[in-house]
């Protein structure tokens, strides 16, 4: 049960990192925060169950965490470049 | 099909109709005649006097002996329960209406050649008279309440047509209007009448009606009555009897001659037919018989005293209609539908000569109706003079004129039946002083004195031509001799046969007839003679106070008290208008139109679809754009997913 | 089912389409030397070369559609496990697949005239749009959650770099940035579902897990997994785009290029669905649990239907307001899942409604990508103004979607709803079914309020000539969707035969 | 393929025939290129000739759905194409049919833009309503319910008057709440049938033995009678007809009084009281008391109008008051009187917008206040107009009499039948306010002739009016025909639905109604026994 504590409290850690950091890049670390929290349950699952699946799991959201920060950090970069800013106020150009 | 001479009576004037209208339209469409006045008026008369004369044919000698004969042409309706033939029906009743209407008809429709001479759409005239003649020969002769009901609205079209004649004078349009309009609230009790009769008879022909009624009434005493009332309130629309008759004194707008055929002879005394041919109901709902009693007897007073003051010489004729009107539905609400029928047919002989006869004297005063204006015409034009004084002595009541048998018969009756009352018989008599006063200040003023036009107009006076002046004497000679065919058996001592009630009373007593209470020939005879003194009285009074020749009279401006109020008509008019049709106005306006449907139902509707896009807009403000807002949504979603998960789970 | 470890002929769409998108890698890399060795000047240029990607990229992915076709026809009759418990194949999958395979035909048809507004070669665009398509095609297949978590982000990560490939619009940087993010930050949820129930159960297979779902007492592993069940359903509900979760589409769909809008619009969110259908409609009951999870559907799909049919009412950009419907649409399939009946029907009536939504989206937004040109991107309401005076043709199409959109017959939508609200009704949701028909009024209003500004206005400039390149390309696509559209909502029996035949599928 | 097939089939094939063929006006450009015109009315005609086999093959004599045809469609469903009519059909599908070319007749002139689209829009109209008028299975009566939304949409939308997009968004929102909720009442139907007989079934006269509890034939009466109501429309909902009417070209508004407007009272006839009987008769007094509102409200309204068409459009929200009066009193008398007032209506005042579009292509006005004094440069016109007034009046003699009369004639009955069996004497109130309806119908008629034709001719601009071409008057030719024909010789219409309607009310009768029939058969046995021993009494 503490594991799933320590998993959910990290993972309400990146949720507030997302919604109060105030820059794109904060937020992206985030996402990261909270996929790792996930990660961690998943590791400590595995464990308990004794099967390899959960392990497995988490490799791959290593893997795809990673494709998404290179799509990611090149969306921001070419943002960065536009505008000169990161903070979220910013893009905030289509609403309605 | 037998008897389809029948069909040919009523036919005939359609034909003429379809032909002169057919015409009139496509003169009026290429501006320029196919067929003048000339021709249409021969077709017209020539139809409907054929009518006369084949109706003549078969009332005396195909029907001689017969109750009734009848013709069906084809089936009008077959529904349900409900099964209408187009069967026209002659009994002693509508024989004696059908040769009423179409020998008075005939006679107006040969009038009519020399009155509408020269008028630019004399061909639509015909037409629109000839179609009159149809719907009154439906009203008379259909044998079920539907057919009536045909030409019960249809004389009512044409009656509209007729009055708006001259449609581009706006005043004349709107009387056509209001005639139609409220022989329409007439109809609405009519066809009420007739739905409750439906549904508890089974059946809308008049004699099943009757029978049904006489004979085997599952009806309570209240809802008998109430039919017997709302049939009276058709009769009431068009016969124009309180609170109806306002669109009668207007009608006088139409031409002359449509006043005489429809607006006194025939269309308004379909009422007065149209009870006589319910009597097996009315019998047996005697409240109803009370209430056309009583209406009878108050139209007849209140419009007589109008009819006292007012200067338009056609408008003295039409209130006189009304009153002698009131006259035929006391008789009816007394019992006596004979005596009703009777004075139908009295009436539309003196009343059609005194209309002709005033038209003549229009026509010769060049369109003008005010007999303060008039004056001394009896030297210009005698043979107008003579005829219409014959019809005031008939209908003034001066034996042996033919108003005297009818309405002295009817005081009688009224006097007399167990359906009658005193009271009204004292109103009757004074309605009848009435009646005598002012037609003999019609005469005074109209004939007698000096002339009191413009010169002008005395220059161009002269009698009218033969076409006007034959059908005057006509109706001048049956308006002396029309009575003498009814001659009651006291007065004739027996020598002499009742002809027209012995015709009729088999027809109109099937169902029993009034009882008539026990009085002593004494009280009859002095009674007789009291309607005479009541007629010498009416005249000896306007004699004395209109036979100065060089009399001036009040401008009506100036009337004051009783005499403005009668002048006005009571305002009831006025009363109409202010408490009926303009509350209505204003209500479908600003109420209906402005409040109801504009703010409420549509309010309703386009606010809602107003109310929602502003919602809408409220909702799309959570659309800020920044993306962490939408992160919090998430996070709030799944706040709402739990919540609801642990209240449920 | 069938435990196969490989077998070459379920799987050969799917091989297919891996290699054409080898194949498109390596054209795009050698397309231009080739051509420029070839002394061919003028097929070197930029347009020509993106005219020949999209040709290229449209042949191979009907190739592929063949491939599908007559591969899945000839496995249909076996229902088979792959590559230990990862895929399902055989029967009527290939129906999804070939669906989302049309679906990006379409876009891709579409694009080709899109492309040439854009200054960048072509060929990465359609690549993307090919891996994407992969994910998705293999998502409706994911047996297991590992692969539905990585079938789900192979078909994403490919469109939030397409979503910014847009040149020339500096918000579709923000569009790809915000996608990008709240995309991860969805994963997020959906992982940690799939990390409770792999908890709760000892097992990533779909049909393991749910089998070990438990719900008949309250406990803590109930509870975990029933907050497995409800991440899941989150993380999935961002995809399909539902209310509250689906704060970034009107906001992606306006920043994105059309045809990449149109297809997210609805391969996505139909790959996503099939995913939510399968977890939590097929298995018998989760008995409880069952109550739960159908006022989450019920409220869900309701609020979707009302916040996405009201706010569209208020747009002035075509696709935004299409990016509302396309929310409001996602409330409706959701809909029919909130009875919770476990029922083939229950499947089948919203397959036939997402594939349906394909057609007719496709069709909408073919018509707005017929009027893009290099000067307007054609996205307002004010660009649509009397269009119909000159191109008759195109505003009919539009009528077509409209009316399909809005659920009147005689289009496929209206079969659709019809069967949407048998669902309903059948669960004797009685009034939930009433707000979504008064909200589907609501819809008619700006669907109509399209045909009212195409026919009925008059434009306030003279319609710009809109130029015929590549236009053909376009007609093709409108005249499949829209054939589509109205021979399915005439005689829908096929397709309702087909969407029963996926449906057993997943079931 | 039959007939009926074939009768609604040639308009859509014509209107896709003329959408094939190059388009050779342009949009802005007033002349030219009215062949469009001529090949839709020569569609519409061969769609009428065909049309008049129905009647030719038609046998009044039997209660049975006649020219059958069923076609499996969407099996899934238990979905068929079945079409078929019953005398209560036919006179609404001969109605539209006839109708149709003189409608498109009388648009030649008075549409000058996009003439080939609207003529398409035009055929496909008539193919919906024929639709909707033949079905026999509930979802295809639902299509062509909601697929007629769709030419009349683009029919004001595009053609209209100023106002025509409000005016066509509020027609299509109106109908489509209801139809909305017709639709679930539909979609729960089926769910009823399968759960019954074990399959999907939209057939009426499978859906018609479905046992229904009475509480949820209350909740689905509402919903279909909403959807009707609507359409009819009824008071509330009638808003949207006069914004419709007023706004849409003159083919429009006749179409829409002509045909559309009696989708709703069809609806009810045909669905309606059929499918919830019970509910049907617990809702008639609301349902008669919303009519004869309507009945008052329409006229009332009418004479607070200053538009002509808007004046014409209220009148009918009145005349259609009378029908669903006589619909809901369930006696054959007011049933067929309801049906051939729907006729009626569709006569009388189709003619009515006809006429009213024709001075409108002179005047560009219809503002009552304009004219005044026409009877004398249109002599023709006037004439014409007056006979069609004279049949809204219902005067003897035209058609309208026949069907108000019925209706009024039959309601009474049904009123007093009730009044009978329970002293409740609110029927017979409302039967006095719908009579009432008479003198109101002529005074707004009336009036309105009045300030059009009579008084002097005052206004410069009608003096040089032209009366009637030959063109026009072959489209109020038949309008006249029928109003005197229906008026003067009914049985050829009112027999063929004679015994359709018999069947039906026996089915569909309540229980006070059926009382008095026996009463009235044992009154008639009575009758014949005393008339037997008249002659020995005597």
């Amino acid at each position: 049960m503490f594991t799933i504590s320590v998993v959910i409290v990290l993972f309400f850690l990146g949720i507030i990192t997302f919604i109060f950091r105030r820059t794109l890049l904060h937020m992206l670390m985030g996402v990261e925060l909270m996929l790792n929290a996930v990660n961690l349950n998943l590791i400590y699952f595995s464990r308990l169950h004794q099967n390899l699946e959960g392990q497995i799991l988490s490799l791959m959201i290593f893997v795809v965490a990673a494709c998404e920060v290179a799509v990611g950090i090149a969306i921001i970069v070419r943002l960065f470049k536009r505008t000169g800013t990161l903070g979220v106020e910013t893009y905030t150009e289509e609403r309605g | 099909m037998e008897n389809s001479l029948i069909l040919v009576i009523v036919i005939l004037p359609l034909i003429g109709a379809a032909l002169n209208g057919t015409v009139a339209a496509t003169n009026a469409f290429r501006k320029k005649e196919i067929w003048g006045e000339k021709f249409a008026g021969i077709l017209a008369f020539g139809t409907v006097a054929t009518s006369f004369i084949i109706s003549l044919y078969v009332v005396f000698v195909k029907m001689s002996g017969l109750e009734s004969i009848a013709c069906t042409p084809y089936e009008w309706l077959s529904v349900g329960g409900l099964q209408i033939n187009l069967t026209f029906i002659i009994d002693h009743l509508s024989a004696v209406m059908l040769l009423t209407v179409t020998g008075v008809s005939s006679v107006i429709h040969l009038y009519s050649i020399g009155y509408i001479h020269g008028d630019e759409s004399s061909v639509r005239y015909f037409s629109y008279l000839n179609l009159f003649v149809f719907a009154m020969l439906l009203l008379i002769l259909g044998d079920s309440m539907p057919v009536m009901f045909i030409g019960w609205e249809g004389v009512g079209l044409c009656s509209y047509l007729l009055i708006g004649f001259w449609y581009k004078d706006e005043e004349k349009a709107m009387a056509g209007k209001k005639a139609f309009i409220v022989n329409r609230i007439g109809d609405f009790g009519f066809l009420l009448g007739m739905f409750l009769i439906f549904a508890n008879v089974g059946s809308l022909t008049i004699s099943n009606v009757n029978e049904f009624f006489y004979h085997h009434n599952s009806m309570t005493f209240f809802w008998t009555n109430v039919a017997g009332i709302c049939l009276f309130i058709g009769a009431t629309g068009k016969s124009a009897q309180i609170p109806l008759y306002v669109w009668l004194p207007d009608a006088m707008a139409g031409p002359t001659p449509v006043s005489a055929l429809i607006h006194a002879a025939t269309m308004v005394t379909a009422g007065v037919y149209m009870v006589a041919r319910f009597h097996g109901l009315f019998l047996v709902a005697p409240v109803a018989m009370n209430v056309v009693l009583w209406v009878g007897a108050l139209t007849a007073l209140f419009s007589a005293s109008i009819a006292l003051v007012q200067n338009d010489i056609k408008k003295v004729l039409a209130y006189s209609t009304v009153s002698q009107l009131g006259f035929m539905f006391m008789a009816a609400g007394a019992g006596a539908f004979v005596i009703a029928v009777f004075h139908l047919m009295t009436h539309a002989f003196f009343k059609a000569c005194l209309f002709l006869g005033s038209g003549s004297v229009i026509h010769a005063m060049g369109g003008e109706q005010d007999i303060r204006y008039m004056g001394g015409l009896k030297k210009y034009m005698p043979a107008t003079y003579i005829t219409f004084l014959l019809a005031t002595l008939a209908i003034a009541g001066f034996p042996p004129f033919a108003g005297f048998f009818s309405k002295d018969e009817i005081l009688w009756n009224v006097f007399a039946s167990a359906h009658g009352s005193k009271i009204v018989w004292v109103i009757g008599a004074l309605a009848a002083l009435f009646t005598a006063f002012y037609m003999f200040r019609l005469v005074y003023l109209t004939f007698f004195g000096n002339f009191r036009g413009t010169r002008e107009q005395e220059h161009h006076l002269h009698e009218s031509p033969k076409t006007m002046t034959v059908p005057l004497m006509i109706l001048g000679g049956l308006s002396v001799i029309g009575g003498w065919i009814g001659i009651p058996k006291l007065l004739s001592l027996g020598i002499f046969p009742n002809l027209f009630h012995d015709f009729l009373e088999p027809a109109l007593s099937k169902y029993g007839h009034a009882h008539i209470g026990h009085y002593s020939h004494a009280t009859e005879y002095g009674l007789m003679a009291f309607s005479v003194a009541i007629a010498l009285a009416g005249w000896f009074f306007a004699r004395k106070k209109f036979s100065d020749p060089k009399i001036k009279l009040e401008d009506p401006r100036n009337y004051t008290g009783f005499v403005k109020l009668l002048w006005n008509k009571y305002f009831i008019d006025e009363i109409y208008i202010k408490f009926i049709i303009e509350p209505l106005k204003s209500l479908s306006t600003n109420i209906f139109l402005n409040i109801s449907d504009k703010k409420i139902i549509d309010g309703a509707a386009n606010g809602s679809a107003a109310g929602w896009r502003k919602v809408a807009t409220i909702f799309s403000y959570f659309q800020s754009g920044n993306m962490q807002a939408y992160g919090f949504y998430m996070v709030f979603g799944v706040a709402i997913a739990f919540i609801l998960a642990l209240f449920i789970f | 089912m069938n435990q196969i470890s490989f077998d070459p002929a379920f799987l050969m769409g799917e091989i297919s389409l891996v290699a054409l998108i080898v194949i498109m890698a390596l054209v795009d890399a050698f397309q231009k030397p080739i051509f420029a060795l070839m002394g061919n000047e003028k097929s070197s240029k930029l347009d020509s070369r993106n005219i020949q990607a999209s040709w290229i990229t449209t042949i191979g992915l009907i190739a592929v559609a063949v491939v599908y076709f007559v591969f899945g026809r000839a496995t249909s009759g076996e229902e088979v496990v792959l590559m230990n418990n990862s895929l399902i194949a055989g029967g009527g999958m290939y129906i999804g697949k070939l669906a989302l395979i049309g679906a990006g035909i379409l876009a891709v048809l579409m694009s080709s005239r899109y492309t040439l507004t854009q200054t960048t070669p072509a060929m990465d665009y359609y690549l993307l749009l090919c891996f994407s398509l992969l994910g998705a095609v293999t998502l409706i297949a994911a047996e297991n959650l590992l692969m539905v978590f990585l079938s789900l982000e192979m078909m994403s990560i490919p469109i939030y770099a397409l979503v910014g490939l847009k040149k020339f619009s500096p918000r579709a940087g923000e569009s790809a940035a915000k996608y990008l993010l709240l995309g991860g930050f969805s994963s997020g949820f959906l992982l940690l579902g799939i990390s409770f129930l792999y908890g709760t159960t000892g097992s990533l297979v779909i049909s393991e897990v749910l089998s070990q779902l438990n719900f008949v007492n309250i406990n803590s592993i109930s509870f975990l997994s029933g907050m497995g069940l409800i991440f899941l359903f989150i993380g999935l509900a961002f995809k399909v785009s539902m209310v509250p979760f689906h704060a970034w589409t009107p906001d992606v769909y306006e920043g994105a290029g059309t045809p990449v809008t149109a297809f997210m619009s609805v391969g996505i969110k139909l790959a996503a669905f099939a995913v939510i259908l399968k977890i939590f409609s097929c298995m018998e009951s989760f008995g409880e649990f069952d109550s739960v999870l159908s006022v989450i559907f019920m409220f869900f799909s309701l609020i979707t239907v009302i916040y996405g049919n009201s706010v569209a009412l208020v747009q002035k950009n075509v696709k935004r307001m299409l990016a509302y419907s396309s929310i409001a649409h996602a409330g409706y399939m959701g809909l029919a899942l909130a009875p919770m009946h476990h029922k083939i029907q229950t499947i089948q009536s919203v397959l036939f409604y997402g594939i349906g939504y394909i057609a007719m989206n496709m069709l909408a937004f073919g018509v707005l990508v017929y009027f893009t040109h290099k000067e307007n991107y054609c996205e307002t309401l004010d660009d649509l103004k009397g269009i119909a005076k000159k191109y008759p043709g195109a505003a009919a199409m539009m009528t077509i979607a409209m009316f399909s959109l809005a659920g009147l017959p005689p289009a496929v939508g209206f079969v659709g709803k019809v069967q949407i609200f048998i669902q309903l009704l059948e669960g004797k949701m009685y009034i939930t079914a009433i707000i979504a028909l008064l909200f589907s009024l609501v819809a008619l209003y700006f669907y109509i309020n399209v045909i009212v500004v195409m026919y009925m206005r008059d434009p306030e400039k003279e319609t710009a000539d809109i130029g015929k390149q590549a236009i053909g390309p376009v007609w093709i696509s409108l005249a499949l969707s829209a054939l589509f559209v109205l021979i399915m909502g005439l005689l829908p029996s096929s397709l309702l035969k087909w969407s029963l035949d996926w449906a057993e599928m997943i079931f | 393929m039959g007939i009926l097939s074939w009768t609604l089939l040639i308009p859509v094939l014509g209107a896709v025939l003329m959408a094939l063929l190059p388009s050779r006006d342009s949009y802005t450009e007033k002349s030219s290129a009215s062949v469009y015109g001529w090949i839709a009315f020569a569609v519409s005609t061969i769609a009428m000739l065909v049309s008049l086999f129905l009647i030719a093959g038609f046998d009044s004599s039997i209660v049975e759905y006649q020219f059958q045809e069923t076609v499996e469609w969407i099996p899934q469903f238990g979905l068929n194409y079945h079409v078929g009519i019953d005398g209560i059909s036919i006179l609404l599908i001969l109605l539209t049919t006839i109708m149709m070319p003189f409608v498109v007749l009388s648009s030649f002139k008075y549409i000058e833009k996009r003439k080939k689209e609207y003529y398409i829009w035009l055929l496909s109209l008539e193919f919906t309503m024929i639709g909707a008028f033949i079905a026999l299975n509930l979802f295809i009566f639902y299509i062509f319910w909601e697929l007629m939304l769709i030419p009349m949409f683009f029919l004001i939308g595009i053609w209209g008057g100023p106002r025509r997009i409000y005016a066509t968004v509020k027609f299509v929102l109106f109908t489509v709440v209801g139809s909305l909720m017709m639709l679930a009442g539909i979609v729960y139907l089926a769910i009823l049938a399968r759960q019954t007989f074990g399959e999907f079934t939209f057939e009426f006269e499978q859906l018609m033995k479905l046992n229904i509890p009475v509480q949820s034939q209350l909740w689905l009466f509402a919903a279909f009678a909403l959807a009707f109501a609507i359409k009819v429309p009824m008071f509330p909902f009638h808003t949207w007809l006069p914004d419709a009417h007023v706004e849409a070209p003159t083919a429009g508004s006749v179409i829409l009084a002509g045909v559309l407007l009696k989708m709703g009272g069809y609806g009810f006839i045909r669905l309606g009281i059929p499918l919830f009987g019970d509910a049907a008769i617990k809702a008639a007094p609301l349902m008669q008391l919303l009519a004869v509102i309507g009945i008052i409200y329409g006229a009332c309204l009418a004479l607070a109008q200053s538009d002509l068409k808007k004046l014409v459009a209220y009148s009918s929200i009145s005349h259609l008051g009378y029908v669903m009066l006589g619909l809901f009193a369930l006696t054959p008398e007011a049933i067929q009187g309801a049906i051939l007032q729907m006729v009626n209506h569709g006569v009388s005042t189709g003619a009515l917008f006809v006429l009213v579009g024709i001075i409108y292509e002179r005047r560009h006005t219809r503002e009552i206040a304009d004219f005044g004094g026409l009877a004398y440069q249109l002599p023709v016109y006037s004439v014409v107009f007056m006979v069609i007034t004279l049949s809204s009046v219902a005067l003897p003699g035209t058609n309208g009499f026949v069907g108000e009369f019925l209706i009024l004639l039959g309601s009474f009955k049904a009123a007093w039948a009730h009044f009978i069996a329970t002293q409740a004497v609110f029927r017979l109130v409302l039967m006095v306010f719908a009579t009432s309806g008479v003198i109101l119908g002529a005074y707004y008629m009336l009036w309105m002739v009045q300030r059009v034709f009579f008084g002097p001719l005052e206004n410069e601009k009608n003096k040089n009016l032209k009366d009637l071409s030959f063109r026009e008057g072959m489209v109020l030719l038949p309008f006249v025909i029928f109003v005197f024909w229906i008026g003067i010789y009914p049985k050829p219409f009112l027999s063929k639905m004679e015994k359709s309607v018999e069947y039906y009310v026996e089915q569909h009768q309540p229980d006070f109604l059926k009382q008095p029939v026996i009463e009235m058969e044992q009154h008639e046995v009575m009758e014949e026994s005393e008339a037997d021993h008249t002659p020995t009494e005597h």
